[in-house]
């Protein structure tokens, strides 16, 4: 999975690039299903690797990128990527390091007798009941979104 | 709740404005009604008891540290109130009903901003919403001055905006060091009052947190040397908004270091050193600027320039820690709001006419326009501080409150600042006197601007303020008594 | 790998590999990718403390319901920032960050 | 006595003049009526306080000013005495021949509300002076006198030197105004009292400092200065004649100019102090000082009101003389004697200039013996007051009173007084010769004719106490006359006096008998002295210099450096800034990476 997000990065056609991101995603997913977070996981492949990831696609078919030319590249931003990179590595290896809770392994659920462990009807119960008003809120978001991106398309339309 | 109303009248009204309400007939009932509730208020109050009156909380934002926004008055903030409601009622009734460039609701949108602000800071009885307030009201000034403004305004409102923002900032600097150096639990200004008594701060600390806030304010009040952006703010602003600030919104530094800066860092107020630096500063107010004023051909930034020389007097009721004359500043702060109020008025009404106010265009203006000149020379008088008009009490009493404290272990400069300072008396005659002769006196020049007499409606303007400042000429007894209670507990 | 610590790590490179990828490449649907990779790579930090931190014996939902959200404003990021991308391509004819340099002063 | 009285007296003037103010336009026609009604009452009212006070002396207080408790209270009180109402009904006697004088003579003026309205307030300001239990209130009035005296002299405001003169009277009262506030404020700080009583007491009870004294003294003494006009603050008086000439006669005559005296008579306890005798000194040159000067530059005018308006300096000069010579019954003496025949001299003047069509030149008048026979016998009199004609005129026996102060007291001053007695004689003689003897010598005095009866009356009202105000049964009435001690008094100053009567009328009649133009010409005391001249240097070079280089220095430095500084320091950080944010991408986000880096690093280290 940290390969093809690698590839993700180092691929020069975006396609490619595309396509491992699609993998790193189904990776991801799978981790969360093995976090016993099975809806989690649906999610991020229906949403991630189904309609964004198309979406990415459908954008770099619709613009027609072809592999980047061989630019030199820019050394300073290679070496200056590089270094924060390594830093971030560094912090994140030392941090793990003295983190005494992280040796722990997974705990077992306890689930009530007769009763299997569903995380979906449980986050659904959540979602609608704590969570309403966010529901709402999103809502409006994704709503938002979709008139911005009419008008941001029909704007370049009509020119 | 009235004092709520006062601070949501004028917002309400921006907001109706802005939707689609007459503008000039909105804003007019805005200010009225403010007027009325600002008599009721004085009609409710009780005058020498001690604390807020009237107060209440209208929501708590943070139960820790205790933050909300909360209204009250003593004596000097209802002082403050009824200025802002007659200037703001003579602002309004100066706006115009169209303007040449720019929309006429933004106009008066940000003419009721203002108000709204500038009310909301002085009932306010929390630091934060003090201070808030106070941007409030600031941002629509900027707007106005770019937008409206006469002359070289994009340079005026950038100085200005330059100027003030740098004073908030420092301003805000010294409000959160105080905050914190009193215990950081509360913004409440009586809680903050009680703490800095029972727990006094370091001599030391109080003076670098006093001369800090000096500093804020005093960049807000144009004390010397930081004045440099008022005379062209002033000159270039829009009439309501030239009207509004000097004569509410500069006093909001004044009323700060009043009801703020000495009550709760009194060993820092009175140490010697911050106090020669004011001394120095608010003589360069008097005696420099007011040179600068005489050397002033354009009647507009002679008035710019005056405003910022009496802040000087102002500034030495504050200095001389003495009762006297701090009950003398804050009568000065009301009467010189009405009266530059009204001049600025004045001024818009001829620039408007005339399109200058260079003095060489005018002359004998009071043959054409007799009720002109006699509300131009009532103002003047009351700014050069006639007795019968409320500046000269408040200058009086300034001038004995600083000469006062000589003994009472005052620095040594304070008698000679008075001295001084009363030389400057004679300065603003000269000025005064000299605006009042090349417009309304004396034959017209060459190639003489003409101006109508003030209507009705300019009239009545006019009257707003020229009646109070002669009641309170005739009777300051009537503001004293409001205020001594208030100073004297605040300042022990 | 079952521990804490591995996805913690995994988490973290993935966030790295990310932000090297938006400071390293100049075409700007890839750079959009790997601010999709870090919002991922935050994602499994949250399931996964989500997962090891249970409350009452059964995972801390609060933490996986944060996620959705993560993932549907994600979503509807993605849908406006494309179509920023591909009014920006009409109008400059290039997804090349160093030739889009007209917020510069 | 309760205060209903004064404070009627002191403010049926001012209800008139707001009344007048409020009329509405077309009953300004009534304004006249209503100011004239006011001090007719106003002077009946007088009469009454002053039979009802006698030789008492009480003070009433009619109510709180300021009031700041026990810390200062600055009341509305009278100090009613037999020098009060004395100065009252001068100035409500002449107040009201004048009104009466200008209903005639401002008959025709456009302004004529604004006019009367002026008069009202001139005489509620006065009374106010005049009435004052303390300094602050006295203060509060004399700066009103200032505005109502600024008011009457800019009447003709459309006239460039009306304005200006207007404008420098002012000016100048101010500059005298700002000694006397430092002077209240010295006394009060001395004797925490602002009130005369308060400050007697005090002054009688504990010693203080002689230097703070001395200085509080002339620091009040600057008021004086200034209202009264001494030197070297006398440069409004001779320009206030641009005023129309009833003002002249009431204000720059007798009553408000001679204020100053008056307020150091109210004073005149502090001067008696031992400590105070510097102070007291400077105040006699002062006086004695202007009245050589003045009179010196009176021989070489033209214009009769400006003749006029010197010899009222000059007269001015002599009764501050005497206060400083401790004679202060011989200085209100004086006033009382001065007020008399120098407001019937300027009615006198103003019903000639009337006549003549608005001529002052005294070169263009002539042969007005013959015109206008019953102005110029009441001017005569006049005159002969002013010159002290002996016995039978009231300016004899007070100007005597002062000269025998000033020989009693020795030195220069005696002489100083004398020299100028002769020059009054001198100059008067000289005005009257040119303007009411020989011929015609312009159209306007050809044509002239008496004036009206209205303008009439009053000069023959004033020529009254012009003559018998000094006679001992008529003054004694209305004040305390010197101590008379004639028996062990020299005959010097009498002889003296005689002297320079004789020799000055003589002079002036050889010189200027028959003459068609002046036969002596001194630029120097014509010019009078070039003070005007180097004060309008001192203001245009030093005052305005300064003020437009400092208007410079500020803007280029203050403003400059202060603001161009800030927006400069802004600019460069700015500009450094700017590279920062050169719209690439990839800097950000370099730049963003390498903030959570640090962000990192400190969330870390604080653990």
């Amino acid at each position: 999975m940290l390969l093809f997000g690698v590839g993700v990065v180092v691929n020069r056609n975006p396609v490619a690039s595309a396509l491992c991101l699609v993998v790193s995603f189904v990776g991801l997913a799978s981790l969360f299903i093995s976090l016993d977070a099975h809806f989690l996981g649906i999610i991020q492949i229906l949403v991630y690797t189904g309609a964004v990831m198309v979406l990415f696609l459908f954008i770099i078919m619709l613009l027609d990128l072809k592999e980047e030319a061989r630019r030199a590249l820019n050394a300073w931003a290679v070496a200056g990527g590089a270094v924060v990179a390594l830093c971030l590595v560094g912090t994140l290896l030392h941090v793990l390091g003295t983190f005494p809770k992280g040796e722990a392994t997974l705990p077992p659920l306890v689930v009530p007798e007769g009763q299997t462990y569903e995380d979906t009807k449980a986050l659904g119960t959540l979602l609608f009941t704590e969570y309403v008003f966010h529901v709402q809120v999103i809502g409006l978001l994704l709503l938002g979104a979709t008139v911005g991106v009419v008008a941001l398309s029909k704007k370049e339309a009509s020119k | 709740m009235i004092l709520a109303a006062l601070i949501v009248i004028p917002l309400l009204a921006a907001v109706a404005v802005a939707a689609g309400a007459p503008a000039r007939l909105t804003s007019l009932a805005a200010a009225v009604l403010n007027a009325v509730l600002t008599v009721a208020a004085l009609m409710a109050f009780k005058t020498g008891e001690v604390g807020y009156q009237l107060a209440a909380t209208l929501f708590t934002v943070l139960p820790s540290p205790d933050l909300k926004l909360s209204v009250g008055v003593d004596g000097l903030s209802l002082v403050m109130v009824l200025l802002t409601a007659l200037v703001s009622l003579g602002a309004a009734l100066a706006s115009p009903s169209t303007v040449a460039r720019g929309s006429l609701r933004l106009y008066h949108a940000s003419v009721l901003l203002i108000t709204a602000g500038a009310m909301g800071a002085f009932v306010s009885t929390d630091l934060f919403f003090f201070y808030a307030f106070h941007e409030l009201a600031l941002i629509p000034t900027f707007l106005m001055i770019g937008l409206f403004g006469t002359g070289d305004r994009r340079t005026a409102a950038w100085k200005i905006t330059i100027y003030l923002g740098l004073g908030s900032l420092i301003l805000l600097a010294g409000l959160a060091a105080l905050f914190l150096n009193l215990g950081g639990t509360t913004f409440d200004m009586a809680k903050l009052t009680v703490a800095a008594q029972t727990t006094p701060m370091a001599a030391g600390t109080q003076s670098w947190i006093f001369l800090t806030l000096l500093i804020g304010f005093g960049i807000l009040i144009s004390l010397f040397p930081f004045h440099s952006w008022a005379p062209q703010a002033y000159a270039c602003a829009p009439t309501p908004v030239a009207m509004l600030h000097a004569g509410v919104l500069k006093k909001f530094g004044l009323y700060g270091l009043l009801k703020v800066a000495l009550p709760l860092l009194p060993l820092g107020s009175q140490s010697a050193w911050v106090l020669n630096l004011l001394l120095f500063a608010l003589l360069g107010n008097i005696l420099w600027i007011g040179l600068v004023t005489i050397a002033q051909r354009e009647l507009d930034l002679m008035l710019g320039h005056s405003s910022v020389m009496h802040m000087g007097y102002i500034f030495l009721g504050i200095a001389s820690h003495h009762l006297i004359g701090l009950t003398g500043a804050v009568l000065l702060m009301f009467a010189h709001g009405l009266s530059i109020a009204l001049l600025f008025f004045l001024n818009g009404v001829i620039r408007s006419a005339a399109g200058t106010t260079h003095f060489d265009r005018f002359g004998g203006l009071a043959k054409q326009a007799p009720r002109l000149g006699l509300m131009f020379g009532l103002a003047t008088f009351a700014s050069i501080g006639l007795p019968g008009l409320a500046n000269f009490s408040g200058e009086l009493l300034v001038f004995f409150g600083a000469f006062k404290n000589v003994a009472a272990g005052g620095t040594l400069w304070l008698p000679l600042a008075t001295i001084l300072a009363l030389w400057g008396v004679v300065m603003s005659a000269v000025y005064g006197l000299r605006a009042y002769r090349s417009i309304f006196m004396g034959q017209p020049g060459a190639n003489p601007a003409t101006v109508p007499d003030l209507t009705t409606t300019g009239l009545l303007t006019a009257l707003v303020f020229v009646i109070p400042l002669l009641l309170l000429g005739f009777f300051p007894n009537l503001l004293l008594d409001l205020v001594r209670p208030a100073l004297a507990a605040l300042h022990g | 790998m079952g521990t804490l610590n591995g996805y913690l790590l995994v988490s973290g490179l993935l966030f790295t590999i990310g932000l090297t990828g938006v400071m390293v490449r100049r075409n700007i649907i890839i750079i959009f990718m790997c601010l999709e990779l870090m919002l991922s790579a935050a994602n499994l930090t949250l399931v996964a403390f989500s997962r090891f931190g249970l409350v009452n014996g059964l995972p801390n939902h609060h933490g996986q319901l944060l996620v959705f959200f993560t993932i549907t404003v994600a979503a509807a990021e993605v849908a406006v920032g494309l179509a920023i991308i591909v009014a920006l391509y009409r109008a400059k004819q290039t997804v090349h960050v160093e030739d889009l340099k007209s917020l510069g002063g | 006595m309760t205060a209903l009285l004064p404070a009627t007296i002191l403010f049926l003037p001012l209800l008139a003049a707001a009344k007048i103010l409020l009329l509405p336009k077309p009953m300004k026609g009534l304004a006249p009526a209503v100011s004239v009604g006011s001090v007719v009452l106003t002077l009946i009212l007088s009469l009454v306080l002053w039979a009802k006070t006698g030789s008492d002396s009480t003070t009433v207080t009619l109510g709180s000013w300021i009031n700041l408790g026990d810390m200062l209270q600055l009341n509305i009180g009278f100090k009613i005495n037999a020098l009060a109402t004395g100065m009252m009904l001068v100035v409500t006697f002449i107040g009201t021949l004048v009104h009466l004088f200008s209903l005639a003579y401002m008959k025709d003026d456009d302004g004529k509300a604004r006019y009367f309205a002026g008069l009202s307030l001139f005489m509620f300001s006065m009374t106010g002076i005049v009435l004052a239990d303390n300094l602050a209130m006295m203060f509060i009035f004399w700066e009103l006198v200032g505005v109502s005296s600024y008011l009457l002299i800019g009447h003709w405001f459309e006239k460039n030197s009306a304005a200006e003169a207007a404008k420098k009277a002012f000016l100048t009262n101010r500059i005298g105004d700002f000694g006397f506030m430092i002077g209240i404020l010295m006394l009060w700080k001395a004797t925490g009292s602002v009130t005369f009583d308060g400050i007697e007491s005090a002054v009688r009870g504990m010693t203080v400092d002689p230097g703070w004294l001395t200085a509080a003294i002339l620091c009040i003494f600057c008021g004086a200065v200034g209202k009264s006009a001494q030197l070297p603050l006398h440069v409004w008086l001779p320009d206030a004649m641009e005023g129309p000439t009833p003002v002249s006669a009431l204000i720059h005559a007798a009553t408000m100019v001679a204020a100053g005296v008056y307020m150091m008579i109210r004073v005149s306890f502090l001067l008696a102090l031992p400590d105070a005798a510097t102070a007291a000194h400077v105040i006699a040159w002062t006086g004695g000082l202007t009245a050589l000067f003045a009179a010196l530059c009176a021989t070489q005018q033209n214009d009769i009101k400006k003749i006029l308006a010197y010899s009222t300096l000059s007269q001015l000069g002599y009764m501050v003389m005497a206060v400083g010579l401790l004679a202060k019954e011989a200085a209100f003496f004086h006033l009382f004697t001065h007020a008399f025949f120098k407001a019937l001299l300027f009615l006198g003047s103003g019903a000639i200039i009337y006549a003549c069509h608005h001529e002052q030149d005294i070169w263009k008048m002539g042969g007005l013996a013959r015109k206008l026979p019953r102005t110029t016998l009441t001017f005569l009199i006049g005159t002969a007051a002013l010159i002290a004609v002996p016995f039978v005129t009231s300016g004899w026996y007070s100007k005597e009173t002062i000269l025998h102060a000033a020989h009693a007291h020795g030195g220069l001053l005696f002489y100083i007084g004398a020299g100028t007695a002769f020059l009054t004689a001198f100059y008067m003689t000289r005005l009257c010769v040119v303007a009411f003897l020989g011929t015609p010598r312009a159209h306007g005095a050809d044509h002239a004719h008496e004036v009206p009866k209205i303008m009439l009356l009053p000069l023959v009202i004033l020529a009254v106490p012009s003559v018998i105000g000094g006679f001992s049964f008529f003054a004694g009435r209305f004040l305390t006359l010197p101590p008379a001690d004639h028996d062990h008094a020299s005959h010097v100053p009498m002889i003296a006096s005689l002297i320079a009567l004789a020799s000055g009328v003589s002079l002036g009649w050889l010189l200027y008998r028959g003459r068609d133009r002046d036969p002596v010409r001194i630029s120097l005391l014509a010019r009078k002295f070039f003070i005007d001249e180097l004060y309008a240097s001192l203001v245009s070079w030093g005052q305005d210099a300064v003020a437009r280089i400092i208007h410079y220095v500020d803007i280029l430095i203050i403003d400059g450096l202060g603001v161009r500084g800030l927006s400069g320091l802004a600019a460069v950080v700015g500009g450094g800034l700017r590279r920062l944010q050169g719209g690439n991408l990839q800097a950000y986000g370099f730049l963003f990476g390498c903030g959570v880096v640090v962000l990192l690093f400190i969330a870390l280290s604080l653990h």
